[in-house]
């Protein structure tokens, strides 16, 4: 199974919305639909929670070691006080 | 020339029709001439004629674009610009509207990248179909520019802006000179080997012509293409075109555009989800409001059998006092039979047989009781009269006139002899009125004078 | 010795009478007869006598006038007949 | 000896009536017959006695007096007859 | 025996009577249908008082005073009836 | 045997009546099918009370006294029925 | 027997409750079908309630309060579905 991406999701949810806007489930059906619906919002939700402002500068040298290191980014900071 | 075969156009149709065709066939172009009539009205746009040796057009470039123009044209100077070809139509006039404008002089460079990007076009490399859609929501933004120039802090402030918690990892590379080409080259292939973000934006601040030349490379555009991980290029300014931008999955026209571009806004985000959800709740709340409502009403119409319970009973009592009366009757009907015959028997016992048998016996009785005194009261008579008869003729009769009967006691004999009586003889003698013992004294023996 | 019957007395007495009727009995034998005659008469009045008597009991009982004796013989005797 | 019936009784007395009112009959036979007569006078009337008196006890009971136990004669008796 | 039933009875009671109407029975034979008589109309009407005491025995069940024993002896019979 | 139901029993009922009521029918059995009849007309009776109590009990349930054993009970039989 | 569903006792109840109304039923009939209604109505009744409590769990987790057992079945639920 592919990994269920942000916006699979979020389509999935809106066509949930849609078939219980238009009312003709079954009670099962709908129930699960719903189950489906709060499912996605939360995975959602969770997508967009999980990741961490981390900012990290890639080098690789001559024999191709990569390594990472945090960027330092002074400007940023006092752009964002602007 | 019959009239029938006149193609005759109106003059706005056939303006329209050059225009259209030349608005078609020259959709960008590269220009190359001298200046001449250069002029700026208050709009701010320049206009001015464009000619060489033979011919001249009119051209225009207007003010967001030449803003950003690096020199100031004027008359007699000559120029390489970079736009489309249009026709103003109330004046039957074409014109070039300019996007770029250079001094001329670097003809072959342009040669070059005409060449190029015509190979890769007919090669499909631009095609539509192979550019990849970006993440709606980027796991991690990798950003393949130059670590020390400004165009990454805008797009890690940009970024940063939308989208506070993505984290980003920057490939630092030379964007000119001549590792440039290198560099980026190993950048792509870091990104598709590391995978951790799942798209990037190659971005490099504006320059030169020359400045910009690695992003007009061959292998770069194909690694760009080759790049299984969706790359935005942000490439000089925003009339820079380079071929990175043509084989890019995306185009921005600056690096803080391509941040725009690249990253959704957050909020938006969780908002729409929110909404999504709300929606969501609401819509299954009132799908389960609108069953309860139909249950219950289901439930009220769900008629409890009591009426027909009544309707029952009602009938019910109605048979049993039918019952009761019918069977009531019947045994009524026969208790009048029962009497009736019971009347009848009565009225028939062998009372009446009693009493005609009474008389008759009485009647018998007295017949008997008749019959048998009569027997003995006949007899009687007869016997009375026989009685008379017999004492009538008694022998002892001549006794009542002094006769009298000597007998022998012993045997009775009547004496007739005295001879055969000796002396002493007891004899017997019958007198009318009782009878004497007597004893024989004596006797004389006369035959004649005895008797 | 059979028992006399009151029909064979009053034979007897008749027959009696009609001999001394005659009158050619010597006369011990008319007085014999004739003593007969008493006899015979006076056998036949108390036959008479008697049977009287006994119809006399017996009217009364077939009156109603019960008395068990009598009947008991009869009923006795009828029975003995049948 | 099956029982002597009513009608039996009668049929005799008349005759023994005609007999005595013949008239021919000897003496004792005649009380004899007599006797007889009366006897069985006497019998009809005990046997019309009885018969009234059973008649009046069974038509009171037929009149609706219950007495228990001349019912359940009664019924045994019917039983018996079938 | 089969169970005399109240019928049977009435028809030997008609029977009964019309025999004594036509009054030509002898003494003996017609008090002993009389005395029948008597006995069928008091089985009769014995008959009908028990069936009258039924009545009102299960009229009283019939209207809601429930007394097990009879009920349930009438269903027996009925099962037994199927 | 299979279970005597309510509507069964009513015509059997009505039929009683209709017999009774033609009136000609011997004491005997017009006796039986009286008491058929009130054993009939007591089911009835009864049927209806029991129905009665169990749609007051059903009620008070329909209208959301939950009440766990009857409707365990009933559950049970709609499966019998399936 | 496959589980029950919220629809087919809708339906059920649907067709009983015009059975009802239509009123031609015999007695024992109807009552099994109101019984049959009433336990339908609870069991609808009972889904739904079921129902909404399952919403109000997964509603307060979607909202951030996270429970994971009622997600992880939802998740499964999903899973099998695909």
């Amino acid at each position: 199974m592919p990994k269920k991406t942000f916006e699979d999701a979020m389509t999935q949810l809106e066509k949930i919305v849609q078939e219980l806007e238009a009312g003709d489930l079954p009670l099962e059906k709908a129930l699960k639909r719903f189950e489906e619906g709060v499912r996605l919002s939360k995975f959602c939700f969770d997508k967009l929670e999980e990741t961490e402002k981390k900012i990290t500068l890639l080098s690789s040298d001559a024999s191709g070691n990569v390594s990472e290191a945090p960027f330092d980014d002074g400007r940023q900071e006092q752009e964002e006080d602007e | 020339m019959a009239l029938v075969d006149r193609n005759i156009y109106s003059v706005s149709e056939l303006t329209e029709k050059i225009k259209s065709l030349l608005e078609k066939n020259y959709p960008f172009i590269w220009i190359n001439g001298e200046i001449s009539n250069f002029r700026v009205p208050a709009s701010g746009h320049y206009y001015f004629t464009l000619k060489d040796d033979a011919a001249q057009i009119g051209a225009v470039m207007f003010r967001g674009q030449n803003k950003r123009l690096q020199f100031m044209p004027e008359d007699g100077m000559s120029v390489t610009g970079y736009g489309r070809i249009t026709v103003y139509s109330p004046r039957g006039a074409y014109q070039m509207i300019l996007e770029y404008l250079e001094p001329s002089g670097i003809g072959a460079l342009q040669a070059a990248f005409e060449q190029l990007k015509a190979k890769l076009s007919e090669e499909g490399l631009f095609d539509e179909t192979h550019k990849k859609p970006l993440p709606v929501l980027p796991r991690r933004v990798c950003l393949i520019t130059s670590a020390s120039g400004a165009v990454a802090h805008d797009i890690i402030r940009v970024i940063h802006r939308r989208f506070p918690n993505m984290p980003i990892e920057i490939i630092p590379v030379n964007v000119q000179g001549e590792w440039a080409v290198d560099d980026i080259l190993a950048a792509i292939e870091l990104l598709n080997s590391r995978r951790d973000a799942d798209m990037a934006i190659l971005a490099r601040g504006g320059g030169s012509l020359e400045d910009l030349w690695p992003f007009n490379s061959e292998k770069m555009a194909r690694a760009i293409f080759a790049s299984e991980i969706p790359i935005v290029s942000a490439v000089g300014h925003e009339t820079d075109y380079t071929i990175a931008d043509f084989v890019a999955d995306l185009r921005a026209p600056t690096p803080s555009v391509a941040a725009e571009l690249a990253v959704p806004v957050k909020t938006e985000l969780l908002e729409r989800t929110s909404r999504l959800k709300r929606q969501l709740i609401s819509d299954f709340s009132g799908f389960l409001n609108y069953e309860r409502r139909y249950i219950r009403q289901l439930n009220d119409r769900l008629v409890h059998p009591k009426k027909k319970l009544d309707d029952l009973r009602l009938r019910l009592d109605d048979y049993c006092e039918r019952l009761h009366g019918a069977f009531q009757r019947a045994v009524n009907r026969q208790k009048e039979r029962l009497n009736w015959r019971t009347d009848r028997l009565c009225s028939n016992s062998p009372r009446i047989l009693i009493k005609s048998r009474r008389d008759r016996l009485s009647q018998l009785n007295h017949q008997l009781m008749a019959a048998a005194a009569s027997h003995v009261y006949t007899r009687t008579l007869r016997l009375k009269a026989l009685n008379g008869k017999l004492h009538a003729l008694s022998p002892a009769a001549v006794l009542d006139r002094g006769y009298s009967i000597s007998r022998r006691f012993s045997d009775q004999a009547i004496l007739r002899d005295a001879s055969r009586i000796p002396i002493g003889e007891w004899l017997e003698v019958v007198l009318s009125k009782g009878k004497l013992t007597c004893r024989v004294e004596g006797k004389e023996e006369n035959a004649q004078e005895d008797v």
